[in-house]
C-alpha cells in the first residue's frame, strides 16, 4: 500500500478483474470518464501490476493480458501513427473509454436500484394476509347421446357374438361321403363332380351339396377309393373309381 | 380519507405489517413509547364501513377483511369439463346394470377402470355408493342418482334405450366403425372449444 | 374515511387478503366480472398519505406500508437477502438492457459471471429466462419479472432510476454501436468544417 491516491491497494480479492481495476483508477482521475487520460490510466494500471509483482502477489492471467495490451496501446498512442495498422490506437483507446463508461453506468444504476424502497426492508406487505382461495369446481358435461353411444360401443365390443343359421338345408359330410362313394361304383368313366349331386338340389342346398361332395371326394381320394382330375384352376373337376385301386 | 396524524399512520402501518394481533402495549413499545390508544380509536372509526376493519379481540388489535366481504375470499369457480371415454363408458355401464360393482364394470368394459374415474362420476353427482353386495369381499355397489336422471333428461332408468333400440339406431355397429364415430365426435368438440 | 361503495369495498378486501400482488384482470375475475379500474383509482386516492398505500407495480396492485414508515418497521423484520456486487450489477444490466444474454452481461462487466449469480437472482424471483436470441448458438435471454418491479417499488421499467438519461447518452447501446456512431459523427463534423 502507498499514499499515492492513484495507486490501489493490492488486495486482489476486492477486484473483479482488470476492467474493475481500470474503472477505479479512472475514477481516481476525478474527471468525467469522457475526459479521462487514457495514457495516465495505462501508466497507473501498469504500476499496479508491477507493484503486485514486486510483492510477489500472484496475478491472474487476465490482469497480465490486460497489462500487455495496455502497454501495446500506450506505444501506439505515443509513436507516430502508422496508417496501415488497423484498428488504430485512438480507436482502441475510445473503445476502452466506452467500456468503462458502460460499466460505470451500470454500477451506479445498481447502487440506485438497491437503494430504493424495497419490499421487506423499507416497505412491507400485509403481515398475515388471509389469502384468497379459488376452488375450482369442474362442471362435468356429457350428453345422453354420449352415454348411449358409449354403451353401444361396449356392448358391441364385449358381448359374445352368436350366429344363428335359420333353417338352412345342408348336405352333411357323412351324407356326401355315402352318396359319392356309392355312385363312384356305378361306372368306371370320368364324370364331373356335379353329376354326383342329388338331382333335386337347387339354391343353397345345391351349394352345400357341392361343398360337401368336394370334401367327400378329397376324403375318398385319400382313402384310395377315388381319383380326381382337373386341367387347370377352376376347370371342371372329374372323379372316377381308381382303375387299379392302390394298396 | 382524511390525512391522518403521524401516530395514527404509524399504528396503521405497524398493525398492517404485523404477523399476529398486537396489544396496545406491544404497539406502544414498538413505537418507542408513544401513546397509541387514541390512534387505535381513530383508526377503528376511519375503517368503519370499509372493506377492511380494525378489530379488537381480547386485548389484541388486528386488521381483517370486513365480515360481509368474507365470501369474496373463497370463490368457487366452475369450469365446464368433458368426461373422458372411460368416464362415459363407466357411467353407461352403471346406468344399464345398476347396482353394480367395480369388478363387474371392468368385466363388461373389458378394461380396468382407475379409481379416479369413479371419483369424477361421484364428484359430478351422477353416481353414488349403494351398499355392498353380500358376497365374499362384500364389494361396494354403485348406482346412479336423481341428478343423473335430471342431467340426461330421463324420467327414469327405464327411459334408457334398450339393446334392440341401440341396434336399430346403428349403435351396435362393428366396433371399429363405432370407435371412428366417437373419435371424430371428439375432434369436433375440441375444435368447437377452440372457437 | 368516507363509506365507500360496494365495489370499492370488495376490491379493498380482496387486495387486502391477497398474498400476492394482483392484476386488475385477476381482481375482476375474482369478483366475477365486476369492473374494478375505477375502484382501484378511488382506493389509491383514499389511501394517499396514510400509513398504508395502494401501489401499482407493473400490471399488479398491492397494499404496502408507506415508505416513510420504514424506520419503525425495519427492526422487527429481517433484512432481505444481501446481494453481492456482482449480483447487483448483473441485475442492473439485465433490468436496463432486457432481454439480454449472459455474454452481453459479461461484456459489460469485463468478467465472467459465476454460475451462482444468475441462480441467486432467479431464486429471488427477480429474473427469468425469456426465450433465446435467434443468432448462432441461440443464447438464452434473461429479463426481469413482475416480482422485480414490486420488490424495488417500480411502477414499470420506465421507472428504473435514470434510464431515460442513460438511453439518451447511448450508454445502453453496445460499445460497437456507440463507437460507430461517434465515428460517423466525427466524419460529419469533418465535412462540416470543409464547408
Amino acid at each position: 500500500m502507498t499514499e499515492d491516491p492513484a495507486t490501489l491497494t493490492l488486495d486482489l480479492d476486492g477486484w473483479e478483474g482488470p476492467l474493475d481495476v481500470l474503472l477505479a483508477l479512472a475514477r481516481n482521475q476525478k474527471v468525467d470518464l469522457k475526459a479521462i487520460s487514457i495514457l495516465a490510466l495505462v501508466d497507473q494500471y501498469l504500476r499496479f501490476v508491477e507493484e503486485a509483482r514486486a510483492i510477489k502477489l500472484e496475478l491472474a492471467a487476465d490482469y497480465l493480458v490486460m497489462a500487455a495490451w495496455l502497454a501495446y496501446l500506450k506505444s501506439g498512442l505515443l509513436l507516430p501513427r502508422d496508417p496501415e495498422v488497423e484498428p488504430n490506437p485512438e480507436e482502441l483507446a475510445l473503445r476502452l473509454q466506452l467500456r468503462l463508461e458502460r460499466l460505470s453506468a451500470m454500477r451506479e444504476a445498481g447502487a440506485r436500484l438497491v437503494a430504493r424502497d424495497r419490499i421487506g426492508r423499507d416497505v412491507f406487505p400485509r403481515g398475515a394476509p388471509e389469502g384468497l382461495r379459488t376452488q375450482r369446481k369442474a362442471l362435468w358435461q356429457a350428453e345422453i347421446y354420449d352415454l348411449i353411444a358409449a354403451y353401444g360401443v361396449i356392448t358391441a365390443r364385449t358381448r359374445p357374438v352368436m350366429h344363428f343359421v335359420a333353417q338352412r338345408e345342408v348336405m352333411t359330410l357323412e351324407a356326401a361321403l355315402e352318396r359319392v362313394g356309392r355312385l363312384l361304383g356305378i361306372t368306371m368313366e370320368w364324370r364331373t363332380i356335379e353329376t354326383f349331386l342329388p338331382p333335386a338340389a337347387t339354391g343353397v342346398f345345391r351349394k352345400s351339396a357341392l361343398a360337401s361332395s368336394f370334401v367327400a371326394a378329397l376324403e375318398l381320394a385319400k382313402q384310395g377309393r377315388a381319383e380326381l382330375r382337373q386341367q387347370s384352376p377352376f376347370a371342371p373337376l372329374y372323379l372316377r373309381t381308381p382303375v387299379e385301386p392302390r394298396a | 380519507m382524511s390525512a391522518p396524524d403521524p401516530v395514527v399512520r404509524a399504528v396503521e402501518a405497524v398493525l398492517f405489517a404485523a404477523t399476529e394481533p398486537m396489544t396496545a402495549d406491544a404497539i406502544r413499545t414498538h413505537l418507542q413509547g408513544v401513546e397509541v390508544r387514541a390512534a387505535l380509536a381513530t383508526l377503528q372509526a376511519d375503517y368503519a364501513g370499509r372493506g377492511i376493519e380494525l378489530v379488537k379481540r381480547g386485548e389484541r388489535w388486528h386488521f381483517q377483511t370486513a365480515p360481509d366481504m368474507a365470501h369474496l375470499l373463497r370463490r368457487t369457480h366452475e369450469e365446464p369439463r368433458k368426461l373422458t371415454r372411460a368416464g362415459i363408458e363407466t357411467l353407461a355401464i352403471i346406468a344399464y346394470h345398476e347396482p353394480t360393482t367395480r369388478a363387474e364394470i371392468e368385466a363388461i368394459r373389458g378394461v380396468g377402470i382407475s379409481k379416479g374415474t369413479l371419483d369424477v362420476l361421484m364428484e359430478a353427482g351422477w353416481i353414488r355408493p349403494a351398499g355392498r353386495r353380500e358376497v365374499p369381499g362384500r364389494p361396494l355397489l354403485y348406482a346412479t342418482t336423481p341428478e343423473f336422471l335430471a342431467h340426461f333428461g330421463l324420467a327414469s332408468r327405464r327411459d334408457l334405450p334398450g339393446i334392440d333400440d341401440l341396434r336399430a339406431a346403428g349403435l351396435l355397429d362393428p366396433v371399429d366403425l363405432a370407435f371412428e364415430r366417437i373419435d371424430s365426435d371428439a375432434e369436433v368438440e375440441v375444435s368447437d372449444e377452440e372457437d
